[in-house]
């Protein structure tokens, strides 16, 4: 325990060095809390700008310099005043505290995603699968949200999303074995020293497809984006939410892509590895905004996908595929041809 | 645990003062707390029964969901595993095969459902 | 302090919850509720014996493993159950599941 | 982490058992089902973090994964399933009278394990021993020591998954 200081001249001191202590850094500042917000506001303007350019458009502009960098804040102001309309009948507890609890799950597995070799908040042994199972009560709770506001096109779209998220979760659970038994570990930062000589994504090339579609699909993203289908479902599960709660959605849901964004990075793209020109995290934050790219632009340019695609892909290719490489990343394992990057 | 213990401590205010600002309890109208449907009148019950043809892959998700975490078990540890027991995983995950084909076939017929 | 006897605590609470509800429910998906509780503390029974023996023990973890694994199985086919029975009954009420009472 | 924020113990354990046997108790108690599963899961959590307590984390994330991940799924989508378009729970009105004999004989029960476990405290160790087993420990065991369980294990799952397909299916 920290020792709680008697003298009244010592309460100064002591909160400065509490604040400027490692762990309060780590669990308030960087990986923690306000970079999580930034980060994922930050990505709400990015993609907003990004498909803007894509379809010839300009995007947000007038708040803030440059292009309208502070228009998350703006939107932010804008929904907290804005009034929150319950609809008829609708279970007024769910549908309130649901958004929050989604938050509270978007941020959670961040505690076990290195930043760099000293930014991770908890070095947890079981932290690949730590982040899997967290994601993993999302469907759960977004089908309570879509019965809860007790609407027609909400609960179609949260049947959508369950359905699809629980299709995708399986092959990319699969995908990430073999990572992890190339690494031997399931603590990601032993994943991303694992890397130092070689990135994840040569020797595990079509693992990381199969991921990378799994990540797309469980966000949601087009041409996956079955639940949220705006010509047929208007907005897919959040059909009914304004104002705050739908601003704990989103935060929630662009949560949840920085989240799978630094995955990709941390398991396949050597997470902090780089020139050491840069400093650690920089290198990592800027290769999730490169995956974040990539998942953000089919987006602009692909259609929707039907329903009975995405079962096939799902449970009859991608689970294949992911199979089918497990195997073939034990030969190339135990072949030694990798003994050469220490593996 | 300490990270979750702050999450809790810091969204909660974060989120609960707005909502607490937005949430008097206001007389119910029912015409403005209609759910949405581009402007027409509901009809009927909203939460109807769902259709079943999404239940065989819910299934199917809880079944894999065990061999799933099953292998991660294995995967950390496989160099130290001698190859025979290494191909037990493969009798696995090929008795699984069997029925992952059957159902899938069983749940991709629409007239089951 | 948390010694051993209070993990038996807890689990034969939770025990005692999941009897209470396998005898008084009469909802068919409640009593699957209580089915579950009763496995989860049997599960905690298991993990705690595994970890105050002395050397620790992995085998309670693994026996933990299967009981997990059988009774997310036993949910899967009780849900189908549940369902058949309210396609034939159009109730889940098990009081009114009495079609084979002579 | 440097500064041990050093949480006692016994306050964890209690506010997790609290957490789990309340929300049991919701779980069988709450009028809508909807509630009585959001109830089950949190139970299953807050024996996840038992688990933890007892240095066991892989099998907290197996339970976090299996229960509230799968099964909790599975039980939101029957409950769905199986609603009547009115009179959610007609079936609750009868269990009244039951309700105290039912609570007797379960209270009895629990009283009696935990009375027969407190009386053989003294014998029982009362502290674990140091030194925790990594998570890589589980996978040996699992596979070459149990080899047999694990191929009944494949076999149960599938007669699982194709008997709940089969029960499921429309009859034509």
């Amino acid at each position: 325990m920290v020792n709680l200081p008697t003298n009244p001249a010592d309460i100064l001191p002591f909160i400065i060095s509490i604040i400027t202590s490692h762990t309060f850094i780590t669990l308030v500042i960087f990986p923690g809390l306000i970079h999580l917000v930034l980060a994922s506001s930050f990505l709400t303007w990015y993609e907003r700008k990004l498909l803007a350019r894509i379809q010839l458009r300009i995007g947000p502009l007038y708040a803030g310099w440059p292009g309208g960098i502070l228009q998350p804040i703006a939107d932010g102001v804008k929904l907290i005043f804005k009034e929150v309309i319950v609809p008829y009948k609708a279970d007024r507890t769910l549908f309130t505290w649901i958004p929050l609890a989604l938050v509270f799950l978007g941020t959670l597995p961040f505690a076990v995603i290195p930043f760099g070799q000293n930014w991770v908040i908890a070095n947890l042994d079981v932290g690949l699968v730590f982040v899997f199972a967290t994601t993993s009560i999302f469907p759960s709770m977004i089908i309570i949200f879509a019965w809860a506001s007790n609407s027609k096109y909400p609960f179609i779209g949260g049947l959508r999303s369950l359905f699809q998220q629980v299709a995708y979760e399986i092959p990319m659970w699969i995908s990430a074995l073999s990572v992890v038994i190339l690494a031997r570990s399931l603590n990601l930062l032993d994943i991303v020293n694992a890397q130092a000589k070689i990135w994840f994504i040569i020797p595990a090339f079509l693992s990381f497809i199969v991921f990378f579609i799994c990540v797309m699909a469980e966000l949601e993203r087009l041409p996956f984006d079955l639940p949220e289908a705006e010509p047929e479902l208007v907005a897919g599960w959040y059909t009914e939410a304004s104002g705050v709660i739908f601003m704990a959605l989103f935060l929630a849901l662009y949560l949840k892509l920085y989240l799978m964004s630094t995955l990709v990075t941390v398991l396949f793209l050597g997470g902090w590895w780089g020139p050491a020109f840069l400093p650690q995290p920089v290198w990592t934050i800027l290769k999730t905004m490169v995956v974040a790219t990539f998942i953000i632009i089919p987006r602009g340019i692909y259609p929707r996908i039907r329903v009975d695609m995405l079962i096939k892909l799902g449970w009859t290719r991608l689970l294949i595929i992911a199979l089918g490489n497990v195997f073939l990343t034990l030969l190339i394992v135990n072949s030694g041809v990798l003994s050469a990057w220490g593996l | 645990m300490i990270w979750a213990v702050l999450i809790l401590l810091f969204t909660g205010p974060l989120l609960t003062l707005p909502y607490l600002i937005v949430f008097p309890k206001r007389k119910e109208d029912h015409f403005r707390d209609m759910p949405f449907e581009s402007g027409q009148v509901p009809q009927g019950e909203a939460r109807r029964r769902l259709s079943m043809q999404y239940y065989p892959y819910v299934l199917m998700f809880v079944v894999f969901d065990v061999v799933g975490m099953f292998l991660f078990a294995w995967g950390i540890s496989f160099t130290r595993i001698p190859i025979g027991s290494s191909l037990m995983v493969l009798l696995f995950l090929i008795l699984l095969g069997a029925p992952l084909g059957y159902a899938l076939r069983l749940a991709l017929r629409r007239e089951n459902w | 302090m948390v010694t051993l006897v209070s993990y038996i605590v807890v689990s034969a609470a939770l025990l005692g919850i999941g009897i209470y509800g396998l005898s008084v429910k009469r909802n068919a998906i409640r009593i699957l509720f209580a089915v579950e509780i009763i496995v989860n503390a049997a599960n905690i029974n298991f993990a705690a014996f595994s970890r105050y023996l002395n050397p620790p023990q992995v085998s309670g973890q693994v026996i933990v493993f299967y009981s997990i694994a059988a009774s997310a199985m036993e949910a899967a086919v009780g849900l189908a159950l549940i369902l058949l029975a309210f396609r034939l009954n159009n109730s889940i009420d098990v009081r009114e599941m009495d079609k084979l009472k002579g | 982490m440097e500064v041990a924020l050093a949480v006692p113990p016994d306050i964890v354990f209690i506010i997790l058992a609290t957490i789990t046997l309340l929300a049991a108790i919701l779980a069988l108690q709450a009028k809508e089902l909807i509630y009585g599963a959001i109830g089950l899961g949190i139970s299953f959590i807050g024996i996840a973090g038992f688990f933890i307590l007892l240095d066991a984390p892989y099998l907290a994330m197996l339970q976090i994964a299996i229960y509230v991940g799968a099964v909790v799924v599975l039980i939101l989508f029957t409950i769905m399933l199986v609603r009547r378009e009115v009179g959610e729970e007609v079936i609750e009105k009868g269990e009244r009278g039951e309700g105290a004999a039912g609570l007797w004989i379960a209270g009895l029960l629990a009283v009696s394990i935990a009375g027969v476990a407190a009386l053989a405290g003294p014998n029982l160790a009362s502290t674990p021993p140091p030194g925790q087993l990594p998570v890589s420990a589980l996978g040996p065991v699992l596979v070459t020591e149990y080899p047999v369980p694990l191929v009944i294990l494949a076999l149960l799952l599938s007669a699982a998954l194709l008997g709940a397909l089969m029960l499921a299916k429309v009859e034509r």
